[in-house]
């Protein structure tokens, strides 16, 4: 599998069909068993050294994940720290940022994210379409190459995925990142992709432009998942 | 975590400290300078009144530390520190350093002068039994006890009178290790015990202060010798006890022993007809 | 009959040693308790080891015979320490040694999304740890710190054993002086009691102060 | 003064009298405290607010105030209310009476973790109030708090050295009277520490066993 710089991916299918797996496995919450997984031109899990491929260090980890950001399903916020803080953390530890330049960026963010007034509310205080978009916006803090989104829209209640998918689109529109976005909305991840993966026991089933998946899926079991997923009420 | 080690190793320190020690004991004139130096002894007392005592405002008194302050003073150390500690533990401490004498009418006995190093002796006093009015048990000597198969007798932990309560036919467990000495009176006032046993000023002094009718008082103890206290020093510091000595004896001769001691009820003539000598051999 | 007041005066000296004691003995378990609970928590199976060991001696054994231990025999082997050493030390190491588990307890508490959430954040094992898990940790931790923190309040009263003028050795040195049992052990255990309701409600107020903003969140 | 195995040797008889009374000492007061635990968790949560509250405020006083002192006092001052105890007596209702108010907490806990929904079948079922308890509540709220129970138990075992203070010639105190004979403090303090410390580490190993088996509850 090969996501070009840039592009804007959707994974669908089933649950337990490995989609979110391969999101942890790139943000090197999983240990992998075999196989090699490239990153920017570079080994993600493996290291160089004297010409050798060996198991990657802690330093080397750490010097990949500044390519990738990811945003959880259940947020994950940091529910100690204020709105601004939660953003600004990371960039303040990991890259040395100053405060007063961590909080003018943090600003803009949550500026992006509408969430410019509530930059010293706590977390316990936001709804939890506000706490996505906080946890967008702390993820786009550490300027990743590559943002993985896992449901990001699946713990919300229905009226709040909209303000998550609104602040998606214009991300998708101002910024030319690599987007790995795994969903179950299936009308966003057709308007929102450039390309569909569709998985099944741990295994890419099918792929293709959104058009092709989800008007006419060539696999039989793509078929009877969308029907499934569409006769349960989302639109495609 | 330190400590872990330290107790692990426990038994092969011991030995080096050991070693240290008896390889230092030609250079002890130290101990003197030493505690000049830092301006206080530190002695170990009974809070046993007439022997030792801390008033309401915590100052120590007594005859034995008004004796030791006053040599220590001719010594050129200023002053005493006294720390209370049980009788048990009063040679365990100055073995382990915690003070550097014990001035609290720890009588001389022959075991004791092999563990630690003495002065001439300072207060002397028999053995007085506190039993409840009108003695019941007719317990007038420590075989009396030894009869009884219900008689019960209390004493201080690691004190003279365990061993004599031994001899006289008093099995361990009718002799009660009684921590201090208000807590014996007690113990003879709620029939705990029949009888508790300490010197006979001690004994006078805890009975005035409870000024209870129904408690009585058999003093001396027949059959039991007089035993004479002393300073006692840890092996070792023979140097400060020989000093300590050299002004006991002069205070002797010059009458202001006696004005020390006499007012607390002790006898120095008493004091002055013995020796340590004689004490340390006596039981032998 | 008696100068009471003079003995109250003894009797409040002795809670000042009390008082003493038990801040410092806290000092000291608090700083064991991090060393022990996160050494418990280590990568590196030798400080794994070493902190199981302490925390399994300390907890094992009596701390009434640690502290006779570390006043009798210690001397001996050559570590000679002041009443007030010994008790602080014995304590503070006994209540750190409880208190390690608390802090190990209360960082395995902390769910698996906050760690993986740090480490999407590109946050090092100690920055995540100092900025993220301990002072959510801390948290869950303080109600029971506050409950060790009156265990070693009452644990002090055993230090009077090795003749530290604490409260309860000033009860009994007011016992043997007045003849009174009753006045100074009743006295004492009213001082204790209000001591430990202060201890109770200082640990009250910090959680309230530190749970600020946390309202709903934690349980 | 070092260690010297022929004394070892010498004293072992008398140390093992003492674990005896140590043990028996504990077990009494184990059952002590696991009736009169049960009998303030009932009390706490009964209707009637003056005994709710007398006995709480009681379980809070005990809980605040050293066991030293409360062993002191009920072996030297209830004497003079005519209640006059043979020393273990007093030491067991002490230890009794001290962590009795420690259990009564894991009563409680145990209580509260049985869902409210068994309650409420309990009344559908027309069950009465003691039956209720006798056959629904405690059966199913006790095995969980049994390791919680055992752990206060084993702390307990590590307080009986206090009773040496009031002359129960338990480890501690044969310990202490050898050494007062003897003047050696070294081997019979290092021999009660590693008394302690073997029986603990077995008491953990059963402790572990039960948590295995009852599993674990809230403390």
């Amino acid at each position: 599998m090969q996501v070009m710089p840039g592009e804007k991916l959707a994974l669908i299918g089933p649950s337990g069909s490995g989609k979110t797996t391969i999101l942890r496995i790139l943000m090197t919450l999983e240990k992998i068993d075999g196989g090699h997984i490239q990153v920017d031109g570079e080994q993600l899990y493996h290291m160089e050294r004297n010409g050798q491929l060996m198991p990657a260090d802690e330093r080397h980890l750490a010097k990949m994940r500044q390519k990738i950001g990811m945003v959880f399903q259940l947020f994950n916020l940091f529910p100690h720290k204020c709105v601004i803080d939660n953003v600004t953390l990371a960039p303040m530890l990991t890259k040395g940022v100053t405060r007063v330049a961590a909080e003018k960026r943090a600003m803009e963010l949550l500026d992006m994210v509408g969430l410019a007034d509530k930059a010293k509310a706590m977390p316990a205080q936001l709804s939890g379409g506000q706490k996505q978009r906080v946890a967008i916006a702390r993820a786009l803090a550490l300027s990743p190459k590559i943002m993985l989104f896992d449901e990001i829209t699946s713990a919300l209640d229905p009226e709040l995925v909209e303000e998550v998918l609104n602040v998606m689109r214009k991300l998708a529109a101002e910024t030319d990142m690599t987007m790995l976005l795994v969903t179950h909305e299936m009308g966003f991840a057709h308007d929102f992709a450039d390309r569909v993966l569709f998985f099944d026991r741990g295994r890419i089933f099918e792929e293709g432009k959104p058009d092709e998946i989800f008007r006419h899926p060539k696999q039989e079991r793509t078929q009877s998942f969308l029907k499934k997923i569409i006769a349960a009420g989302h639109r495609v | 975590m330190k400590k872990l080690g330290i107790m692990a190793g426990v038994a092969s320190l011991v030995v080096s400290t050991m070693l240290l020690a008896s390889g230092a004991r030609s250079a002890d004139d130290a101990k003197l300078d030493e505690l000049k130096a830092q301006g206080f002894a530190r002695v170990a007392i009974a809070n046993e009144p007439p022997y030792t005592a801390v008033a309401a405002d915590g100052k120590v008194s007594g005859a034995a530390p008004d004796v030791a302050r006053v040599i220590f003073q001719r010594l050129g150390v200023k002053d005493i520190v006294a720390s209370i500690s049980e009788y048990g533990a009063m040679i365990p401490g100055l073995q382990a350093g915690r003070f550097d004498v014990v001035t609290a009418g720890l009588m001389m006995k022959p075991e004791r002068c092999a563990s630690v190093a003495y002065s001439e002796p300072v207060l002397c006093d028999a053995e007085a039994f506190l039993v409840r009015k009108g003695n019941p048990k007719h317990l007038m000597t420590y075989e009396d006890i030894g009869k009884d198969s219900s008689a019960t007798i209390g004493g201080p932990g690691g004190g003279l009178q365990a061993k004599y309560a031994l001899k006289a036919g008093v099995p361990s467990d009718r002799f009660i290790v009684v921590p201090d000495a208000q807590s014996g009176l007690k113990m003879v006032q709620d029939g705990r015990i029949d009888v508790y046993t300490l010197p006979i000023l001690s004994i006078n002094d805890l009975v005035k202060k409870a000024n209870d009718p129904n408690l009585e008082v058999v003093a001396p103890v027949q059959g039991m010798p007089v035993s004479c206290d002393g300073a006692a020093f840890k092996k070792g510091d023979e140097a400060l006890r020989d000093a300590f000595d050299v002004e006991l004896a002069k205070m002797k001769k010059s009458g202001e022993f006696a004005k020390i001691i006499e007012p607390y009820g002790f006898s120095a003539k008493a004091a002055m007809s013995t020796t340590r000598e004689k004490l340390c051999a006596s039981a032998q | 009959m008696t100068d009471w007041s003079g003995y109250l005066n003894l009797i409040l000296q002795g809670a000042m040693v009390t008082v003493q004691l038990t801040v410092m003995g806290a000092a000291l378990a608090l700083v064991m308790a991090f060393v022990a609970g996160l050494g418990r928590l280590s990568r590196f199976v030798a400080i794994r080891c070493l902190a199981t060991a302490y925390i399994e001696f300390f907890r094992g054994t009596s701390g009434f015979v640690q502290l006779f231990f570390a006043y009798f025999v210690l001397p001996l082997a050559g570590v000679t320490l002041t009443p007030l050493q010994a008790g602080v030390l014995v304590l503070g190491l006994n209540v750190g040694a409880y208190g390690a588990e608390v802090v190990r307890g209360a960082i395995r508490s902390i769910g698996r999304e906050q760690y993986e959430a740090c480490t999407a954040l590109n946050l090092g094992r100690w920055q995540g740890m100092r900025h993220v898990i301990l002072p959510q940790a801390l948290l869950i931790m303080l109600p029971t710190f506050g409950n060790n923190a009156i265990e070693l309040l009452k644990a002090t009263s055993v230090v009077s054993l090795i003749s530290l003028a604490d409260l309860t050795f000033q009860a009994q040195v007011v016992r043997s002086q007045t003849g009174s049992t009753l006045m100074p052990f009743a006295t004492i255990l009213l001082i204790y009691f209000i001591l430990a309701l202060i201890i109770a409600w200082g640990v009250r107020t910090l959680e309230r102060r530190l749970a600020r903003g946390l309202d709903g969140v934690r349980v | 003064m070092d260690w010297d195995w022929n004394f070892v040797q010498e004293i072992m008889p008398t140390l093992i009298q003492g674990v005896k009374i140590t043990i028996l000492a504990t077990v009494l007061g184990s059952i002590l405290a696991a009736i009169v635990g049960l009998a303030i968790a009932l009390a706490r949560r009964s209707p009637h607010r003056l005994v709710s509250r007398s006995v709480g405020w009681f379980a809070e006083f005990i809980r605040g105030t050293p066991l030293l002192v409360q062993l002191y006092f009920i072996f030297y001052v209830l004497p003079d209310i005519g209640i006059l105890l043979p020393p273990l007596v007093a030491g067991v209702i002490g230890l009794g009476l001290h962590y009795g108010t420690y259990t009564a907490e894991v009563y409680r806990a145990g209580i509260d973790n049985v869902p409210r929904g068994q309650w409420e079948a309990a009344k559908a079922c027309n069950l009465g109030g003691r039956h209720t308890w006798t056959h629904i509540i405690l059966p199913q709220a006790i095995p969980p708090m049994i390791p919680a129970l055992a752990n206060y138990f084993i702390a307990m075992f590590k307080e009986t050295p206090l009773l040496s203070a009031i002359t129960v010639l338990e480890l501690m105190n044969q310990a202490k009277i050898v050494a007062n004979s003897s003047y050696r403090y070294m081997e019979p303090m290092t021999l009660v520490g590693a008394f302690f410390l073997i029986i603990s580490l077995c008491s953990v190993v059963l402790l572990r066993w039960l948590e295995h088996r009852y599993g674990k509850i809230e403390r």
